[in-house]
């Protein structure tokens, strides 16, 4: 044998679980739902066969893109176009044929300051203070998403009785609809809500939670973490379970403490979830809306106001709408995220690229 | 000519798209309506009753939220579409898209003689069209906890007692039963303006583009921040929320954490509903400032729009609607004040209430109506009044929140609403 | 109860307690309180009068007054606790003058006692306004509404799946020109909130007349761009092989689709049939703008017809937002375990 | 009938060229071995084959038809993956009809061809199962059963044994060969291993970076090398070179000693690499030794002893012994050479001719 045995891949099977998964799912859909399906994926072979053996597979590609990208076209990429439009218009008007072309004018409106550090020198003061509220939001919402994230799937990851109890309890908010997070946690933050009838039989002064600014503030970040923090433990906890036991048990045959061992084993094998839940919380935190507008509605004052907000209100909600206005607030936002894409897709082609290597 | 070429395109694209959209039928009569409380279930009956005696029209229904009427509706007929009959408050403002029903109606003198009054509320100025009918008349007032304030041992100011006097007295019951606050208003310009008004305020300039803030506003508006300031007025209502997001204080009142509300009519029903037995409440009308003890009218008024497909119907439903004995029924079982002059000149309304509280309440803001000084009486008709009222409670907001000083308050209003102006194309 | 917390916060290794083992268990009782008891407190104060519901302090149950029938009063009249100079009793109320009340003592009907109201407390019990639950049932109509959030959901979720799939295969199993091109849309466009876009979506939607249509709901958003990342992930860890065996099997590229890359993504599809049967479900802004004929609403369309210009009928709201609450936690708890198994095998590793 | 033949096969991905021009005619029936070290291009020739991959220039014929651009779902071909690359979530019945299923056969007849490949292969009582629940050798004959029950024109196997250990995959080789017999069909086979290869091919093409080196059948390779690199890949363990210069009929090895090689078709002189395979190399019984080295290592297999040992001027040398000699290290032993055992390349690798 040839003394360079070269490293062949093990052959590719499916997590245990798939199989399982198949057979469930199966039963689940019966017969009733999969036969007309089956039929029809049937019914349209002879045809794609005949379209394969024109076209060849670059045909094939654009059949299996076509659905998706034609639906996304008219209602995701055109909106964006015709938004982009309207950043260029003035007036109430629906149709972009109805409006009246004012060039860059709603940028200068926007960006209109003499002092840009302060939002009160602004010409539209509340642009630059959602600004303002939404970077310090993302900032300290995804850091304490993240740690508390994290603290979640390190303890769910422990061998637990009734795993997927616990698991279930973190996870169940995120099924919950923004508007219901918001109504709840309202109720219970209110001067006369839940939290404060609890506290005051224990002595404490009552506090106006979502009056008091700060408070607001943390209360829109309290909430948030609370909606989305079963999620992004979920994912942390999947990349948790695929690190090799034998790893902690070495560790544990060299006495190193837990501590450390969590810095210097758990915290680099995480990170490609860690950079995933990063992007995922980034993004989500600067989308910041529904829960956020339900439960303080951008006060006290505009203490919470937040650009989503912001442009809803400027566009949509006000009676005198002014989408003009909204669309240039959300084309420089926009700019914003694709900064956040770019990081993104960098995560990414490292982590595939990684993933090549393994 | 434009409209007419969007609305072939969204024929023929509804066409492509087959049975997907549920077309309106000819005979059919779409009514958008939002409740606050029993009212839509009071319509659902009338409506009914309608449709037995008039098996041809189909009249449907929508219960819609709020919202959607606020926020919606303004698009769908940008887009020349929309309901046929539709529930508004920001009737002056969408005037445009308004039908003229004098043509269908059998008696437009009738309108003309009891919705008369109000016509000019809902219709483009200058116009003499008939578009519909207020189907409540809303007063601006105030309640007082009448229990709370005997408790304290305070009297109730009387009817001539100014701004000041009442949160004097509301601050004094606030002291002795330890309530929350003093009083609070509803977070909304509208609601603002009627005391703006008693202190001489006024918003119209005489080409009725908007004047800046006046002494009158900036009078009431130092007021409001200074009781806010020191815990007279209840902070969470106007500080609880950014833009023109309107909050109400009902249930701060109801859970008697504060003695005197500044509301309106519409609260009537809620109130009795609401706090039952758990004490007296009586309506005050509007407290008085230099210039009057004015509050604002208002109302939510159901119009016709000009795009619907079948007139005739709609002016029929409008017709049964707006007849004095419907009007009558629909007022007594809403416990909304009737905008109809007869039926409210006729009075002797029996009011659908086993409620002490309600018949006295009701009465007073009918008395209250006669003190509504010029002012006010202008603002319901005046088309840039939704975009003054969105800036004042999103600019004094911000003040009490410690945002900005009054005197920027000011200029962001004046600004504000300059934009407003400007954005809507300026006519 | 003890046996259930015995069962829950007994641990698998049996050795004494470690200090970590006390921040678990620290850690997952404050989750089950936080994360639980607001539902919780949801649920019971669904089942609260619209008096109750405004009320401080709020009760953690839903109590209703107690009424007695007295000989001489047609209606039943609600009981108090009065507690004076004379003693601890319980009276029934026949009306309320001011500060004061006139009661009766049940028992005694014929004597009016005047009692201060500050000395009166209502004699509640526990009771269920079940009301708020069938009132809307009635008034409300609950099952059109609910046959259309079915719709929706089932079929924007459908063709979520069909359509996210077909696209992720492509983009994972292809080598093409413009690949790179589209997947950088796709991913620039993951972050585009809804509400940055209704106006012009708005203008689409009634442009090509799906205005007060479900498909003017559904079609938007089908095209996630969260779901297509997530299965081409996914797709990307099928080795090639499989499909290069399939096709040397005679298949069609349809065929290596259909029946050989959709069911090995399976993980990865219930995970995103999850996610957007909760999202569909609980959808709000869009149909909200989308939506206004009955006809169409969907339950959480028809559910906010309850708030008015200047009232909120939120003992309505409260019932029907649990009871709209109930099939994306039956979606979830038979699915649940799937989760992190796709979460795992969706490339998010 | 499975004739293939290719004729001018060249692949370049980019700048790199994996085939540099490949001509080869597979006989019906034939099993030939592509065999060669990692990177040659054998694996990217047989996926070319199957057209799974388009070469960059040449043709491939199939019983005569130019079959080039032609999908690989047409060319009536059978592939065995490395990874066996079974279907996960089909059972091993429903893996095996998927292809004919594809091809719109009849059910009874698809269940008759699997009953006949799973008798065949003896995989009966796993008909039902899913490939997650079979052993490595149990994959194997599933992948290979499910080529089977295609009755394709050949058969395609790329490294099939290699994820085996290696017990198994010395009983599956057997078991392979006899398949072949049985089926009459022909089959190309592609691995790295030269044993593999010896013991399978009916003839065994080696290539190297893109090109062939020779082609033959395995007892010709080895006893007549075309040049080096086939010198050295095949037989186990590797053959003997050693630099020489030829000198008057002597070869002179480098920095030592002369081998007397009379009578060999040797070039008078010149630089020349003499081969001699480990088993080629005797104990010297006499004095006279053609070769003295001293022993480093012994592995005594029992049956033969491995013998490693330097010679004095430093090469090392190894010897494969019959038996269990008597050897120690650190003796110096002598070899003797049987020159018709000797394998003589020119400077450019080439075999000189008359060997």
């Amino acid at each position: 044998m040839p003394a360079s045995m070269p490293m062949w891949p093990r052959p590719w099977l499916p997590p245990a679980e798939t199989e399982g998964i198949v057979a469930q799912l199966k039963q689940m859909a019966g017969a009733v739902v999969t036969a007309p399906l089956g039929w029809a994926a049937r019914a349209i072979d002879p045809p794609l066969r005949l379209w394969q053996r024109l076209t060849g597979t670059g045909g094939m590609a654009a059949f299996f893109l076509l659905p998706n990208m034609a639906i996304f076209g008219v209602f995701v990429l055109l909106p964006l176009v015709i938004n982009f439009a309207y950043s260029m218009t003035t007036g109430g008007a629906l149709f972009l044929s109805d409006r009246e072309y004012v060039g860059a004018a709603q940028y200068a409106q926007l960006l209109d300051c003499d002092d840009y550090t302060d939002p009160s020198t602004c010409a539209q003061d509340q642009f630059w203070t959602a600004l303002a509220n939404t970077a310090l939001f993302v900032v300290l919402q995804v850091s304490l998403l993240i740690v508390t994230a994290t603290i979640t799937a390190l303890i769910l990851n422990r061998e637990l009785r009734a795993r997927s109890f616990w698991r279930a309890v973190f996870f169940f908010p995120v099924l919950l609809s923004p508007v219901v997070v918001g109504l709840i946690w309202r109720w219970i933050l209110q001067r006369d809500g839940l939290l404060n009838a609890m506290i005051i039989p224990m002595g404490l002064d009552p506090v106006n939670w979502l009056i008091e600014r700060n408070w607001a503030f943390a209360a829109a970040i309290g909430v948030t973490i609370w909606a989305h923090l079963g999620f992004y433990a979920l994912i942390l906890l999947a990349g948790l379970q695929a690190i090799p036991k034998d790893l902690y048990e070495a560790a544990e045959m060299d006495g190193t403490k837990p501590g450390r061992v969590f810095w210097r084993i758990t915290l680099p094998l995480l990170m490609p979830n860690l950079l995933v839940v990063i992007v995922l919380a980034l993004i989500r935190a600067v989308q910041v809306f529904d829960e956020a507008f339900v439960l303080t509605g951008g006060g006290p004052g505009t203490a919470t106001l937040f650009l989503t907000q912001y442009i809803y209100e400027v566009g949509f909600a006000s009676l005198l709408k002014n989408p003009g206005l909204a669309a240039a607030a959300s084309i420089l936002m926009g700019a914003v995220l694709v900064v956040l894409t770019l990081i993104q897709l960098a995560i990414s082609r490292r982590n595939e690229k990684k993933g090549k290597l393994k | 000519m434009i409209p007419t070429m969007k609305r072939t395109m969204t024929a023929l694209a509804a066409l492509g798209f087959g049975m997907m959209t549920s077309a309106a039928w000819a005979g059919d009569v779409r009514v958008m309506w939002y409740s606050d409380g029993v009212e839509g279930e009071v319509i659902a009956d009338l409506l009914n009753r309608f449709m037995e005696q008039n098996p041809d029209i189909n009249v449907i229904l929508d219960n819609v939220a709020y919202k959607v009427v606020q926020e919606q509706l303004q698009i769908q007929l940008e887009a020349g579409t929309g309901p046929d009959i539709a529930r508004v408050t920001n009737l002056k403002a969408l005037a445009s898209h308004w039908l003229d029903l004098t043509p269908h109606l059998q008696d437009p003198a009738y309108w003309e003689a009891n919705f008369g009054d109000y016509a000019d509320w809902m219709r483009e100025d200058g116009s003499t069209a008939i578009n519909g009918f207020l189907t409540q008349l809303t007063l601006t007032g105030g309640f007082a906890n009448k229990t709370l304030f005997e408790q304290a041992g305070v009297a109730i100011p009387g009817d001539d007692a100014t701004w000041d006097d009442w949160i004097a007295a509301a601050s004094e019951v606030q002291a002795s039963q330890q309530t929350a606050a003093a009083f609070a208003i509803d977070r909304s310009g509208h609601r603002i303006s009627g005391p703006n008004a008693s202190y001489g305020a006024n918003y119209i300039g005489p080409d009725r583009a908007p004047l800046p803030v006046d002494a009158g506003t900036k009078a009431f508006a130092e007021k409001l921040v200074a009781w806010t300031n020191d815990g007279k007025m209840l902070k969470d209502t106007w500080v609880s929320a950014s833009g023109s997001t309107y909050r109400a204080a009902a249930d701060d009142f109801i859970n008697a954490a504060i003695p005197f509300y500044y509301s309106g009519s519409w609260q009537v029903a809620n109130l009795s509903t609401k706090i039952g037995d758990g004490f007296d409440w009586v309506a005050t009308g509007s407290p008085c400032g230099t210039a009057g003890c004015s509050g604002l009218g208002g109302g939510a008024g159901l119009v016709a729009i000009k795009y619907t497909q079948n007139p005739e119907d709609v002016a029929k439903v409008m017709e049964y609607l707006g007849s004095a004995a419907v009007v009558k029924e629909f007022s007594e079982r809403t416990l909304f004040l009737p905008a109809h002059k007869g039926v409210a000149s006729a009075g002797g309304l029996a009011w659908a209430s086993e409620d002490p509280n309600v018949g006295p309440a009701l009465d007073k803001f009918v008395e209250a109506s006669g003190d509504i000084v010029p002012a006010a009486a202008a603002l319901p008709a005046w088309k840039w009044g939704s975009a003054y009222y969105g800036a004042l409670a999103n600019r004094i907001s911000q003040v009490m929140a410690g945002e900005l000083t009054l005197d920027d308050a000011y200029a962001r209003i004046d600004a504000d609403v300059a934009e407003a102006v400007a954005a809507a194309g300026g006519n | 109860m003890s046996r259930v917390s015995a069962f829950l916060f007994r641990r698998r290794g049996g050795k004494g307690w470690h200090w970590t083992d006390v921040v678990t268990f620290g850690w997952l009782f404050f989750g089950v309180i936080v994360m639980f008891g607001p539902a919780l407190w949801l649920i019971m104060s669904s089942f609260k009068s619209p008096a109750q519901l405004a009320e401080f302090p709020p009760t953690a149950l839903p109590y209703e007054s107690r009424t007695v029938v007295v000989e001489g009063y047609d209606k039943p009249l609600p009981l108090f606790i009065v507690t004076d100079e004379a003693g601890t009793r319980t009276l029934a109320e026949v009306r309320r003058v001011g500060t004061t009340a006139q009661m009766v003592d049940p028992a005694n009907s014929g004597e009016i006692q005047r009692v201060n109201i500050a000395n009166r407390v209502p004699d509640r019990q526990v009771g269920f306004a079940w009301d708020n639950y069938v009132q809307p049932f009635l008034a409300f109509d609950f099952m059109l509404y609910l046959k259309n959030s079915v719709f929706v959901t089932v079929v924007a979720t459908l063709i979520t799946l069909l359509t996210n799939s077909m696209a992720a295969f492509a983009l994972s199993k292809y080598e093409f020109r413009g690949r790179n091109a589209v997947m950088l849309t796709v991913l620039a466009t993951l972050m585009i909130p809804l509400s940055v876009i209704l106006v012009p979506l708005y203008s689409i939607i009634s442009a090509v007349g799906l205005f007060n249509s479900l498909w003017g709901v559904i079609l938007p958003t089908v095209a996630t761009p969260t779901g297509i990342f997530l299965l081409r992930q996914y797709m990307l860890t099928i080795p090639d092989e499989l499909l290069e065996a399939a096709r040397m099997d005679h298949a069609s590229e349809w065929q290596i689709y259909w029946r050989i890359v959709l069911p090995l993504t399976a993980p990865a599809l219930a995970v995103l049939g999850i996610f957007s049967v909760v999202w569909r479900w609980n959808d709000f802004l869009w149909p909200l703008i989308v939506l206004s004929r009955k006809e169409v609403y969907t339950l959480q369309v028809g559910l906010n017809t309850y708030a008015g210009e200047l009232n909120v009928q939120w003992h309505f709201i409260l019932a029907m937002t649990v009871v709209t609450m109930i099939p994306v936690v039956i979606v979830f708890l038979f699915l649940q375990r799937f989760i992190t198994t796709g979460i795992a095998g969706s490339g998010l590793k | 009938m499975g004739q293939i033949s290719l004729k001018g096969i060249k692949k370049s991905f980019g700048a790199v060229d994996v085939l540099k021009g490949i001509d080869l005619e597979v006989g019906d029936g034939e099993l030939v071995v592509f065999v060669g070290p990692s990177g040659c291009g054998k694996s990217t020739l047989l996926r070319m084959i199957a057209g799974l991959d388009q070469p960059t220039a040449g043709t491939i014929a199939i019983n005569g038809t130019d079959v080039t651009p032609r999908s690989a779902a047409d060319r009536g071909l059978a592939m065995v993956f490395q990874s066996y690359a079974l279907y996960p979530h089909m059972s091993v019945r429903q893996n095996m009809a998927f292809g004919l299923q594809n091809t719109r056969m009849a059910r009874a007849e698809i269940d008759a061809r699997i009953a006949d490949a799973a008798r065949l292969l003896e995989i009966e009582p796993l008909l039902e199962r899913r490939p997650g629940q079979l052993s490595g050798g149990q994959r194997q004959r599933v992948a290979i059963g499910r080529a089977i029950v295609r009755r394709p024109t050949a058969f395609l196997l790329d490294e099939p044994l290699s994820n085996l250990d290696a017990e198994l995959r010395v009983s599956m080789r057997a078991e392979l060969s006899a398949l072949h017999a049985r089926l009459g069909a022909t089959m190309v086979h592609v691995t790295h291993d030269q044993v593999e290869a010896m013991t399978m091919a009916d003839r065994i093409v080696v290539l190297r970076a893109g090109r062939i080196e020779q082609v033959d059948t395995p007892l010709n390779l080895y006893n007549r090398p075309a040049n080096l690199f086939v010198a050295g890949f095949i037989g186990a363990p590797g053959m003997n070179m050693f630099g020489a210069t030829m000198a008057r009929g002597v070869a002179r090895l480098e920095g030592g000693p002369e081998i007397d090689l009379g009578g060999l078709p040797l070039p008078p002189s010149g630089a020349v690499t003499l081969g001699i395979r480990p088993q080629h190399l005797l104990l010297s019984e006499g004095v006279e030794a053609d070769l003295t080295a001293k022993v480093d290592l012994i592995e005594a297999l029992g049956s033969e002893t491995v013998v490693h040992a330097t010679l004095n001027e430093g090469a090392k040398l190894l010897a494969v012994l019959p038996g269990q000699p008597a050897l120690a290290r650190g003796d110096v032993v002598g070899f003797d050479v049987d020159p018709a055992m000797v394998h003589a390349f020119g400077a450019d690798g080439v075999r000189l001719a008359g060997f």
